[in-house]
Formats: C-alpha cells, sequence, structure tokens
C-alpha cells in the first residue's frame, strides 16, 4: 500500500462520512465533492486517466452544482427540524454496519484476489475513442438517448406549473439538464 | 495487502457510507448524495478489477464506468428534479413526510 | 417485345395510380390534380401505342395473353378450383387501348379548360383518372371476372360524375337512374358469367393452351348442350351477356338512363357517355363474339343470340333517331343520336361480324365526342345555355367550334367519300344486306341513317345559323321542358352575361385533332383497303379498288349517299331555309303534326311508362313488404323478446339471491388479506431501502455460503 | 543554430539545473523546475495586464488612466498589490468561515492547475497529458464551485444573486466552448494539446495550417471567443460583478488579500482559456510562415496572448453589459445550434478531398445557418433608433 494511496484514501473517506453526517446540507454537498474527486485520483492512480478526468467533469462540475441548486432551492439550508436524522436511523445504520462487514470480509480472506500490481496498461483515449465508437457504439448511442430523455423529463418535471415555459422558471433543473448534457464525453 | 484489496476495501467502505447515510438521513437530497456515493463506489470497483484483471486491454471496465458515469448524471438530474418538484408541492423535503404512494 | 405483353396491366394502373394520388390531393392543388391525371394518361397513351406496335407486328399468333393465378378454392389440383386472371394483347384490345386512351387524353386536356372554374376540379379528375383506368382494364381484361370488376368500376365513375353536380337534384337522380337501370343489366350479365362459369370452370377468355372458354374445346361442349327451350347453351349465356351490353350501351329497352345522364358535365359526357363506356357493351359483344356465334357444326350461320343482338341494335338504331329529331336541348340530342349510333353498332356486330361493328365503334368514337366537346364548347361559350332555340348564327361568334362541329356533325350523318361516319356505316349497311335471315335490319338502318341527316342538320342550323337569339332570355319564359337543363350550372355561375365567344385553346385544340381524326379514320376501313378489318381479323391487307364493283358495293354506296343527301335536304327545307328568330317560336315539324312531334318529343313516354309500371309496381311491393315486416315479422320477433327478457328476470334473481353470496364473501376475505399486504407497501421510501440493504447482505452471505460449501 | 538555442533556452537551462541536484531528487526538482515558471510567469502577466487595462480603458475614454507611480504610471501594478496586502481582511459575523477562507484559494489553486497542460512555446509543457483538453475543462469547471462557495459563504444576498448568475452564465457558456472545442479534437484525432499544436505546423501555399484558416475553424475560434469572454465574466457578460446592478457580485464580501486573490484568479482564468484558444485555433506556438520561425516559439505564444488580450480589452471598452434574457436567449438560441452546425460542418470538412469543393462546402456549412439562424432569430424584432436624453 502506497502513501499517495493510503493518502487519498484517508480523505476520501473522511470526505465521504462528512458528506454523510454534516449538519449543513450544503457542508454535505460540498464534502461529496472532495470525496469524488478523491475518488478521481484514485481513477488516475489506477492509470485510468480519461475516467479520472471525465469524472472530475461530471461530478465536480455538474452534479455538485446540481445538488447546490437542488439544496438552495427546497431551502435545505438552513434545517428547522430539531433531528437530522430519520426515525429508523438505528436500523439503518445496522443495516450498513452489516453490510460492511459481510463486504469486507470476502475481501480481506479471499486468497484469489491478493495479487501484485501488473504492468500498466495502457487506456489512451484513442483506444476508448475505438472502442466507444466500435465495440460499444450501441451503448453509447442509447447512453445518449437516455440522457436526452433524461433531461427532457427533469425540465418538465420541475417545470413550475401554470407558467408560461418561455421564461426560465427552475434555475436549478436547468442548470442540472445543461450540466447532464456535458456530461456525455463528447 | 496488495493494492487490489485496498481499494476494493476504500470501495466497501465508500459504499457501507453511502447506504448508511441514505437510511439514516432525513434530507431526501442527502439519501440521493448517499446513491450517488454507492454508484461512485461500484465504479471504483470496475475499475479497480480493470487494472488488475485478466484483460486489461478489453477496457471493458473503463467504458462500464463511462456509461455509469452518464447514467448517473442523468438519474442526477431526474432526481433532483424530483425532489423540487415534491418540495413545491409538500413544502417539505423530508423522506418520511412523502408517503403519497402509501398502499 | 413481349415485355408489353407482361406489363400491359401498367396502362390501366397508371391511371388508376393517378386517381388514388390525386384522392390525396387537396381542393386546392388544381394544377397538381391535372397534371398528374394527364401525365398518367400521356404515358398509358404511349404504352398503347406501344402495345398497338407489337399487335401490328405479323407474327404467327396474333393474340398473346399473360395469366395469373389469383386464388385457390377448394382442393388443389381439381378443375375450376383456381381463379386466374389476365389479360390479353390482341388487335381488338390494341385498337381499343389506343382509341380510349388517345380520346380520353383529349378529352382531359380540354376539361382543364372547361373545368377551369369548378371549386372540385381534383375530384374530378380523380374521377376521370379512376374511370380512364377502370375502362382501360375491361379492355385488356383476359378473364370474364375481371372484366366484369372493371364494368363495374366504369359504372360506379359514371355514377358518380353524372353526379358530379350532386348539388342539382336534376343530377343526382340522372346518377342515381344510371346506376340503377344498368344495374338490371349487369345482374343478368352476372348470371349469364355464373352459368358460363359452370359450364365451363373457367372465366379465361383464352388461357394459352386452348382451355379459355372463348376457345374451340369449351365452344363446343357449349353448343352440343341444350337447355329447356331446345336452345343451345351458348345461346343463353350469350343473351344473358347480351342483356348486360344492353344496359351499358343504351339499347331499348333500357335506354332511358344515357339521356339523363347528361346531367354531368360535358367532357364526361362525351368520354363516358359517347366515346368509350357506352361502347363498352359494344366491345362486349365483340369480345364474346365467338361465344354468341357459335353454333354447331353444319347447321346454318346465325344463332339466336346474334339475332337478338342484330334486332335490338337496329331497333334501337330507328327509335332514338327519331326520337332526336324532336329534342331542343343539344346534348339530348346527341345522347340519343349516341344510343342510336350504338345500336348501329349492334347490329353491326350481328349481321357483319367484330370488325363491322367494331370499325363504326372507332370512327364515331372519335366523331361523336368531337361533337360533345364541340357542344361542351357551345355551351360555355353561351354562358350555360343548352337550349338550340335560345343559340343560333354562333358561326360568327365561334369560327373553330363550328368547322369542327360541322366535319363531326358530317362525319355523323355520312357524307359519303371524306367522313369516316360514312365508310363505317356503309360497311353496316352492307352487311345488313346481305344478311340472311331478314332484310327488315337494313331498311331500318336505312331509316336511321336518313333520320341521323336529318337532326344534326336541324341542330347544326338552329345553333349555328340564323340570327342569335340568346338576348331574349329575360323576356321570353322559356318552356318548361327545356328548363332543367337551361338552368346554369351553379358551380359555375358567369359573372357576365355578354355575347358568346370563342373557347380558350386548351378547348378547341382537342376538338380540332379529334376532327382530324374524323376524317382520316374513314380510309383505313375502305372496301378499296379494308385494312383495319384485316387488321382485326388477322389478316393483311392490300388495295385493291376493284372491290367497289364487286357484290353490289357500289350501288349501295349510291343509296345510301343518296338516303345521306336527302336527310340533310329535308334538313334544310325545314330549318335552314327560313331560320326561326325568336327562340319561343314553334317548331316547323310541330306545326306539321303536333300529336307525333309531342310524342317524339317525349321520348315515345317511356319514361312515363316505366314510372307507372316498373316503378309503380316496385313502390307497391316496398310497401306491400314493409307491411309484411312490421306487423308480420315484428310481432314474431317481439314474442320471443318478451320470452328472453322473463327468462333473463328469473337468471338475474338466481345470480343476486343464490350465487352472488358465495362470491361476496370470497371478495371479502381477499381484501382482507390485500389490507394486510398493503401495510408492507407503507410509502416510506426508506423502509424499501432497508429492505433492499439486508436483502444485499443475505445474498454475499449466501454467495460466501455457497462459495464455500461447493 | 541561434535561433535554435534561443527558442529552447529555458528547456536547456531546466535540463541543467536538473543536472546540479542529487539523482534522488531529480524527479521532485524537475516538477518544481515546471512548475514555478508558470507560478512567476503568469502572476506577473497578470500585473502587466492590469496596467495595460487600466491605460488602455483609459483611452478609450478618453482619460489619463494611472499615471503616477512610476515611469507613465508603469510601477502601478506594485503600488496596488502592496495596498491590497496590507488592508485588512474582514470576515463578516454571519459568515461561514471555513468555506469563506477556501473560495479564492479554491479558485486560484484550480486556475494554476489548467497552466500545466498549455504548451508555452517547443517542448514547454509540464505534463502532457494523453486527455489534456479534458482535463483543461475538468479542472476549469471547479471555478463554478468555488463561484458558489464564495457566494453562499458570505450570506449576503448580493453576493448569492451574483454567485446564482455567474454559475448559470458559466454553465450555459461551457457548452459552447466545449463544443467548439470539439470540431478541433475530432479533426485533430487527438485531446493532447502538445498534438493539436504540431497538427497546426507549417502552411499550405501562403495559408498557415492553423484551424482559423477553415471555415469550421473560424465558426469555432468566434463561437471559442465569445463563450471565453462569457466564461470568464468579462464585459459584455460581465452580469455577475456589474458594479452598477449587484455591487461586485459574489466577493463583495472578500477584501485584503483574499479579494486579491480572486482577482488573480479571474484573470488566470482568462489567460488560461485565451492559451486554449490559441493552441487549439491559432497554431500554438508556431509561427504563421517559415521565415518567421527565426523569433522563439514562446515569444509567438506570448505574443498571440498579448493580442488577445489587447482584444478582450477593446470588447471591454466598446461594448454595453447584456441583459440575463438576452445572454441566456444568445447562448441557448444562437451559441449552441451554431456550435452543433459546426460540429457537422468539421465532420464533412475532415472526410472530404482538399481543394476548392471542400472550401465551398465548409463555407456553405457555416454561412448558410449562420444566415438563417441570425434571420430567425432577429424575426419580429425591430430595431428602433435610440435617443438619448442627457441633461443638457
Amino acid at each position: 500500500m502506497t502513501l499517495s494511496f493510503a493518502i487519498i484514501a484517508s480523505v476520501t473517506v473522511a470526505a465521504a462520512v462528512a458528506a454523510m453526517g454534516l449538519r449543513n446540507i450544503v457542508h454535505c454537498a460540498l464534502a461529496l465533492t472532495v470525496a469524488l474527486a478523491g475518488l478521481a485520483a484514485a481513477y488516475l492512480q489506477l492509470d485510468a486517466q480519461f475516467v479520472g478526468f471525465a469524472q472530475i467533469l461530471v461530478y465536480v462540475g455538474a452534479v455538485a452544482i446540481l445538488v447546490v441548486f437542488a439544496i438552495l432551492l427546497t431551502r435545505s439550508g438552513d434545517p428547522a427540524h430539531p433531528s437530522v436524522l430519520s426515525p429508523g436511523w438505528l436500523a439503518g445504520a445496522v443495516i450498513a454496519v452489516v453490510v460492511l462487514g459481510v463486504l469486507v470480509y470476502p475481501i480481506a480472506r479471499s486468497p484469489s484476489i491478493s495479487r501484485t500490481l501488473p504492468p500498466p496498461a495502457g487506456a489512451t483515449v484513442h483506444q476508448i475513442g475505438d472502442a466507444l465508437m466500435g465495440r460499444f457504439v450501441l451503448p453509447l448511442e442509447v447512453t445518449g438517448l437516455l440522457l436526452t430523455v433524461a433531461l427532457i423529463g427533469a425540465v418538465i418535471i420541475a417545470m413550475r406549473e401554470k407558467e408560461p415555459i418561455g421564461t426560465i422558471s427552475n434555475p436549478g433543473s436547468e442548470i442540472a439538464n445543461r450540466k447532464s448534457q456535458i456530461a456525455n464525453p463528447p | 495487502m496488495s493494492p487490489l484489496p485496498g481499494y476494493l476495501l476504500l470501495s466497501a467502505f465508500l459504499f457501507a457510507i453511502g447506504l448508511g447515510g441514505a437510511l439514516m438521513r432525513r434530507n431526501a437530497i442527502l439519501v440521493l448524495i448517499g446513491v450517488e456515493l454507492m454508484l461512485n463506489a461500484a465504479n471504483l470497483n470496475f475499475i479497480a478489477f480493470w487494472r488488475f484483471g485478466a484483460h486489461p486491454e478489453a477496457l471493458t471496465g473503463i467504458l462500464f464506468v463511462i456509461f455509469s458515469i452518464g447514467v448517473a448524471a442523468a438519474e442526477a438530474a431526474v432526481g433532483l428534479a424530483l425532489i423540487i418538484a415534491i418540495y413545491r408541492h409538500y413544502k417539505t423535503t423530508n423522506v418520511d413526510e412523502m408517503t403519497a404512494l402509501k398502499g | 417485345m413481349t415485355w408489353i405483353v407482361r406489363n400491359l396491366w401498367l396502362i390501366p394502373a397508371l391511371p388508376m395510380l393517378a386517381a388514388g394520388l390525386g384522392a390525396l390531393a387537396k381542393q386546392r392543388h388544381r394544377r397538381f390534380a391535372a397534371s398528374l391525371s394527364i401525365g398518367a394518361m400521356g404515358l398509358s397513351l404511349l404504352l398503347s401505342l406501344c402495345a398497338f406496335a407489337h399487335a401490328l407486328k405479323p407474327g404467327p399468333n396474333p393474340r398473346q395473353v399473360f395469366n395469373f393465378d389469383w386464388f385457390q378454392m377448394g382442393d388443389p389440383g381439381a378443375p375450376g378450383t383456381v381463379v386466374k386472371l389476365g389479360w390479353v394483347l390482341d388487335p381488338l384490345t390494341a385498337v381499343m387501348l389506343v382509341m380510349v386512351s388517345f380520346v380520353g387524353l383529349l378529352i382531359f386536356i380540354y376539361s382543364v379548360g372547361y373545368m377551369a372554374r369548378d371549386e372540385n376540379f381534383t375530384r374530378f379528375f380523380c374521377f376521370l383518372s379512376l374511370f380512364a383506368g377502370a375502362m382501360l382494364g375491361v379492355v385488356i381484361a383476359n378473364s370474364l371476372l375481371l372484366f366484369f370488376i372493371c364494368w363495374e368500376l366504369v359504372g360506379l365513375t359514371s355514377y358518380l360524375l353524372i353526379g358530379f353536380w350532386y348539388h342539382k337534384p336534376a343530377a343526382a337522380a340522372a346518377a342515381k337512374k344510371a346506376f340503377i337501370t344498368t344495374r338490371i343489366g349487369d345482374v343478368l350479365f352476372l348470371l349469364g358469367m355464373v352459368w358460363l362459369y359452370s359450364q365451363t370452370g373457367t372465366l379465361l377468355f383464352y388461357d394459352g393452351s386452348g382451355g379459355g372458354c372463348l376457345e374451340q374445346s369449351a365452344l363446343d361442349a357449349l353448343v352440343v348442350r341444350t337447355t329447356g327451350a331446345g336452345m343451345a347453351v351458348s345461346t343463353g349465356i350469350g343473351l344473358l351477356i347480351l342483356c348486360g351490353a344492353i344496359g351499358k350501351s343504351g339499347q331499348v329497352p333500357l335506354h332511358v338512363w344515357l339521356p339523363d345522364a347528361m346531367e354531368g358535365p360535358t367532357p364526361v359526357s362525351a368520354l363516358i357517355h359517347a366515346a368509350t363506356m357506352v361502347a363498352a357493351g359494344v366491345f362486349l359483344v365483340a369480345r364474346v363474339y365467338p361465344l354468341m356465334a357459335a353454333h354447331p357444326a353444319g347447321a346454318a350461320a346465325g344463332t339466336g343470340a346474334l339475332e337478338a343482338v342484330t334486332w335490338v341494335g337496329s331497333i334501337t338504331a330507328v327509335f332514338a333517331a327519331s326520337i332526336a329529331v324532336a329534342q331542343t336541348d343539344i346534348k339530348r340530342i346527341l345522347a340519343y343520336s349516341t344510343v342510336s349510333q350504338l345500336g348501329y353498332m349492334m347490329m353491326g356486330l350481328g349481321v357483319g361480324g367484330v370488325a363491322v361493328g367494331m370499325f363504326h365503334l372507332i370512327t364515331h368514337a372519335f366523331f361523336k365526342s368531337l361533337l360533345f366537346l364541340g357542344a361542351g364548347s357551345v355551351i360555355h361559350g353561351c354562358h350555360e345555355q343548352q337550349d338550340i332555340r335560345r343559340m343560333g348564327g354562333l358561326r360568327k361568334f365561334m369560327p373553330v367550334t363550328f368547322a369542327t362541329y360541322a366535319i363531326g356533325m358530317l362525319a355523323l350523318s355520312g357524307v359519303p367519300l371524306l367522313f369516316s361516319g360514312f365508310w363505317s356505316k356503309d360497311e353496316i349497311l352492307h352487311a345488313a344486306r346481305g344478311w340472311n335471315i331478314s332484310q327488315a335490319p337494313f331498311y331500318l338502318g336505312a331509316i336511321g341513317a336518313l333520320l341521323t341527316a336529318f337532326y344534326m342538320t336541324r341542330q347544326v342550323a338552329l345553333v349555328f345559323f340564323g340570327s342569335n337569339r340568346g338576348g331574349g332570355r329575360e323576356s321570353a319564359p322559356s318552356p318548361p321542358e327545356a328548363m332543367p337543363h337551361a338552368t346554369p350550372e351553379p358551380a359555375r355561375l358567369h359573372e357576365e352575361h355578354g355575347s358568346p365567344h370563342e373557347s380558350p385553346a386548351i378547348m378547341t385544340i382537342p376538338l380540332i385533332v379529334l376532327a382530324a381524326f374524323s376524317i382520316l379514320l374513314g380510309f383505313i376501313g375502305t372496301p378499296a383497303w379494308p385494312w383495319f378489318q384485316s387488321f382485326l381479323n388477322g389478316e393483311s391487307a392490300s388495295v385493291n379498288f376493284a372491290r367497289f364493283s364487286q357484290a353490289g358495293v357500289l350501288p349501295l354506296m349510291l343509296f345510301s349517299t343518296l338516303i345521306v343527301f336527302l336527310g340533310l335536304g329535308l334538313g334544310w327545307w325545314f330549318y335552314g331555309r327560313k331560320p326561326i328568330r325568336r327562340s319561343d317560336e314553334p317548331d316547323p315539324l310541330a306545326l306539321l303534326r303536333p300529336d307525333i312531334f309531342a310524342l317524339l318529343r317525349n321520348g315515345y313516354f317511356i319514361d312515363e311508362l316505366y314510372e307507372h309500371t316498373v316503378v309503380a309496381f316496385n313502390a307497391w311491393w316496398s310497401r306491400a313488404c314493409a307491411w309484411l315486416d312490421r306487423w308480420v315479422w315484428n310481432g314474431a320477433v317481439e314474442l320471443v323478446s318478451y320470452a328472453v327478457i322473463g327468462l333473463s328476470w328469473v337468471n338475474r334473481f338466481c345470480d343476486e339471491y343464490i350465487v352472488n353470496l358465495g362470491f361476496d364473501e370470497g371478495c371479502r376475505r381477499l381484501t382482507l388479506g390485500g389490507k394486510f399486504l398493503s401495510s408492507l407497501q407503507n410509502g416510506r421510501v426508506q423502509n424499501y431501502l432497508r429492505v433492499i440493504g439486508v436483502a444485499l447482505a443475505a445474498l454475499v452471505l449466501f454467495l460466501i455460503w455457497g462459495c464455500r460449501a461447493s | 543554430m541561434m535561433a535554435e538555442t534561443l527558442d529552447q533556452v529555458f528547456v536547456i537551462l531546466k535540463h541543467w539545473l536538473v543536472g546540479l541536484a542529487p539523482s534522488g531528487c531529480q524527479p521532485v526538482v524537475s516538477a518544481l523546475l515546471s512548475i514555478v515558471p508558470i507560478l512567476l510567469a503568469f502572476p506577473l502577466l497578470f500585473a502587466v495586464t492590469t496596467i495595460l487595462e487600466r491605460k488602455g480603458l483609459g483611452r478609450i475614454q478618453n482619460r489619463y488612466g494611472p499615471n503616477r507611480v512610476g515611469l507613465y504610471g508603469m510601477l502601478q501594478p506594485v503600488a496596488d498589490g502592496l495596498k491590497t496586502l496590507t488592508k485588512e481582511d474582514i470576515v463578516p459575523r454571519t459568515a461561514d468561515e471555513a468555506v469563506h477562507f477556501i473560495a479564492p484559494v479554491v479558485l486560484v489553486v484550480t486556475a494554476f492547475l489548467v497552466y500545466a497542460v498549455l504548451p508555452v512555446g517547443r517542448n514547454m509543457v509540464a505534463v502532457d497529458l494523453d486527455a489534456g483538453v479534458l482535463f483543461f475543462f475538468a479542472i476549469g469547471a471547479a471555478t463554478e464551485l468555488s463561484v458558489f462557495m464564495a457566494g453562499w459563504s458570505s450570506r449576503n444576498k448580493y453576493s448569492m444573486l451574483g454567485a446564482m448568475r455567474a454559475i448559470a452564465q458559466m454553465i450555459s457558456y461551457e457548452i459552447p466552448l466545449i463544443l467548439s472545442a470539439v470540431t478541433v479534437i475530432m479533426v485533430a484525432g487527438s485531446l493532447s494539446m502538445v498534438a493539436i499544436v504540431e497538427k497546426q505546423a507549417g502552411c499550405t501555399g501562403w495559408l498557415p495550417n492553423w484551424y482559423v484558416f477553415t471555415p469550421w475553424g473560424f465558426a469555432g475560434f468566434a463561437l471559442f471567443m465569445i463563450a471565453a469572454t462569457a466564461e470568464s465574466n468579462r464585459s459584455p457578460f460581465d452580469l455577475p460583478e456589474g458594479e452598477s446592478e449587484i455591487i461586485a457580485g459574489y466577493y463583495i464580501e472578500y477584501s485584503g488579500f483574499k479579494f486579491a486573490l480572486f482577482f488573480l484568479g479571474e484573470y488566470l482564468g482568462l489567460f488560461a482559456v485565451s492559451g486554449l484558444g490559441i493552441t487549439l485555433f491559432l497554431g500554438g506556438w508556431h509561427a504563421p510562415w517559415p521565415f518567421l520561425e527565426a523569433i522563439p516559439s514562446w515569444a509567438w505564444f506570448f505574443a498571440k496572448l498579448l493580442a488577445l488580450i489587447a482584444g478582450f480589452i477593446w470588447i471591454r471598452g466598446t461594448l454595453p453589459r447584456l441583459r440575463m434574457d438576452q445572454l441566456m436567449n444568445f447562448a441557448w438560441k444562437f451559441m449552441l445550434p451554431m456550435a452543433l452546425i459546426n460540429v457537422l460542418a468539421a465532420g464533412i470538412w475532415h472526410f472530404m478531398e482538399p481543394g476548392v469543393s471542400r472550401w465551398m462546402v465548409g463555407s456553405l456549412l457555416v454561412i448558410g445557418p449562420y444566415l438563417l439562424l441570425g434571420r430567425a432569430l432577429m424575426e419580429g424584432k425591430q430595431f428602433q433608433k435610440r435617443t438619448y436624453h442627457f441633461a443638457d
């Protein structure tokens, strides 16, 4: 386990815990951004350059902005309720711990995955592009279609009722949709 | 411990944290954030197995993650739009109060 | 060139396609609809010319057919179970194809000008194209069934086009009358067809291997068999089919619809009710001529069917011509003239065979459509005036129309040497003279020719000579019988009522072309060079002027010339010498013999006769049926229904108080169970997520355990 | 030989310095020697730009501009820097302190990060990433987050509004920005900046092989520069910080050094996006014609950069500010369709044989949509001559 991985992993886990645990939801969103950026760093460490940058572009650039806009639009920024936890939080915590246990146990015990790092595999943009336009062209098209549908669907869901469509009725969701358009790497 | 279990453990922790958050928080946006974390944990698994797997030249893990990111973006957009629509209607983002679909 | 045989279906298909597309066009897409129809017709004409050229080529087999299986019924392999359709290319078809598509094309072009102001222009062209397609289908059909299908389509379009101005009650009534009257003939035709099918097991005319119903083997079988009255089966079938032809071609006694059909637009009258559709009856007889003429070997020539054809034709010829003498509506005169000429064709078929009748059919198609189009031009020029007493002097106003009309009139009258009508009519008379059963048709024909010349002279004198009497329109009340036709066609009301004017070029050019053909066509069938007849019979023709001198040809020609000039002279004597001045002046003939004139004027009161016999009986019979329906059958039905209602009451009682109790209890239990289950669905998202989390843990555990176990 | 040495002078210097270091820490020294020049050169350029802008705007507005400090006021940036550094750093009482502090740092850090992939001269790029352009846009996206953080953490409605406006605008113009860059990526067939620059070497006839000298490239460059202006919140797209409307937008509550950081971050972003434009469309550090290659490549890069900056200053001094709806309509109804059509035009260009027909088709695909779209958008709008009433 290298030092850099240790740093990345600890920062990521800490940010994730913060994202799920802080009282102020805007802070949660910012912590989420840090956690996702940490994941992007992990991708870079794993020689997945393209995915790492795409992760930053989509999550830091788009999803994070989308989340904070949603927070502002729903006025969740200042918690009015004394408790931030849902009534059944204890059960939830138990379940989460159990799931963690059953995930960690096999990882720790499995003999078949203790491998050394193989020589670096090149995943150049050129190769990825070839694969996207060749073998994976159908999923690519379907994803594009899905994003278009999500774009239109999100606009329609979030559109304020009984108002002319022409005005920008809801900056948050509009921006979300615009962002999701970028998320499909051209 | 070799690097692969490290990444897998990181992924498992992120997944569990995301699940715990989604189960414990009462704000719908945070539930969504938790789901987002779980998705990313899964993505990390794909990348890790791609890197340490037998056929890295097949790029399957990378491409799966690329599509997964695209789908996650769509999911986030629609999910947040739904939350905003619900907020506009019920004036709440508390998941416990959203029980209109009760059987 | 066998390509053309295989693709002969294209000729009717193109106009049909144009009709289909035209039906989709909007009302304002006039140019599109017209160019589509005319283009399709032009292509059909080109293909027809190809077919004609193919038929012209001398070959061992002048008749080429293309058949295909339409559908199969019953056991495969058994005789008469496969219904086949097909088309045939023989001289008869080729000639008709060229005639129909050529005349059709000219009339299409003419219609662009004539209908220019009608708001349903696109619909008109759609119907016209459909008609042309159906008519061409009739021509190429090699199966009596296909023939009948197209025949009925032709009847339908005729109905649609006569009633084109359906908002005019007279037009709607005329359309109905035409449809119903021809239906009478068609039912008998259908019976004949079914009979033929039951006897021969095929409806193909020629099937390429000698198995068609018009080929020798089938005919021999038909001739031998006889029916109840000792009549050969072929004769019986022939008579039934003749009934169809009588209906379609307006022969006595089913001629009543044709004059009324003049309510339709004039191009329709020219195309359908002069040149093509009414000729379809004649064509039908010509097509099944082998059947009609079939007689046992060794017996005397001439069969009952052909005799009937001859008699019907000759009587019609005189009958209709005599009515035409007393008409005042320009189109009605031509309509009766058409009936009369169709009678001639029938007579020609009966006495002289296919070539004689068909020759007159072709020449007649040209000059009669010319006359109709000319009449249309006159009507157009006179602002929808159709009463010849209100015209007069038009030769000064419409020189082109006058010249072409005069050519048509001379051709129809049979003025010798130069005009086609002379040659074709003369040939019929010649054949009638040689008929070995009776001389009466010859004399009837001669009288008909005299009357034809007379009424055409009368018409031309009233329309084109003398002084214009159109100005007296407002001052003089018109006679009531002229009124229905004198009313302006509402959709095309002209703004101004000025003096008559010449029609636009798009209308006159077809007239000129038709006039040229009216003259020239006669020369392909003169006795000296009977090319047409030889072509139809599959022989080669040669020029031989000696034929004039044999077997009484020359005396007969002189005789008919005499008759024609007598008719022309009489006409001039009565109408040209001292032209009438005012439109309400009585006809010179009416002054002479008012009672006969009235009889002729009203078409021998045939319409009234039918009104008081057939129609009245029909009405009485319907009333009787209605009474029977209402009181007898309805009573029985009501009785049954009351019984059923009573039974259903009993049933309902059982249902409600016996069956339902148990069912309700079951339902209640189900509801309770559902309520219990639905409490799991409490609408809390996190609850579901918890369950999913537990399930995930369980799944992973199961996998671990499973791996270890295996 | 001389020219080559001059061209590579910084590279040679770096190698020499790395050679001096002990072998164990050579990678670290190499990395540091790549980073430090960036950290020095661009802030210096920022200082130069501020004085140039102030003087240039002054000229345009018919006044002198700063002329007190140093020769012709050339030392004004030094004075400005000293002033901001010594001012008191005020944080509002209700502000979210941590976020308030992080926001400018994030902005400046991300602004510096993007220079890592920008080739400023031959062999002069910190890291030649395989996905360089993607890296540039990915890191650039983080700017929006810092803007949000600044606006939200200040607890001031003007700063919140400014942040909202800024984010909406940045996101709207990011799409045409990326799409116009996509054309170059498609034609060059690479996301690596160095490779893209290499593709633009040489000339065909007298025309340099720069992408701006193609129909789609010209349209792409125009779209790119418009979007870049909006991305960096400069006039006429300076609504987020419109002084006359919302005082200063999202950094209204910043003062002293943090304010200076914002200022620096903005200008760094401007330089970076201009540098990207140069790299993508203007042939990077290439000289237009071979006979001009005696001038070093880095000099060409900075010359082009300064020319673009001069253009920005000119535009700022000339055009009035847009309204919010105009801004959005322009982005979504004009820029986006044009950028999409431009992608198509570039694809068609790429697959056609070189020649006159390619030029004609390419020009048609750019000019035709431009005219049609322009006409469609102008339909129903009428422009009246405005009369201004001065207090005369």
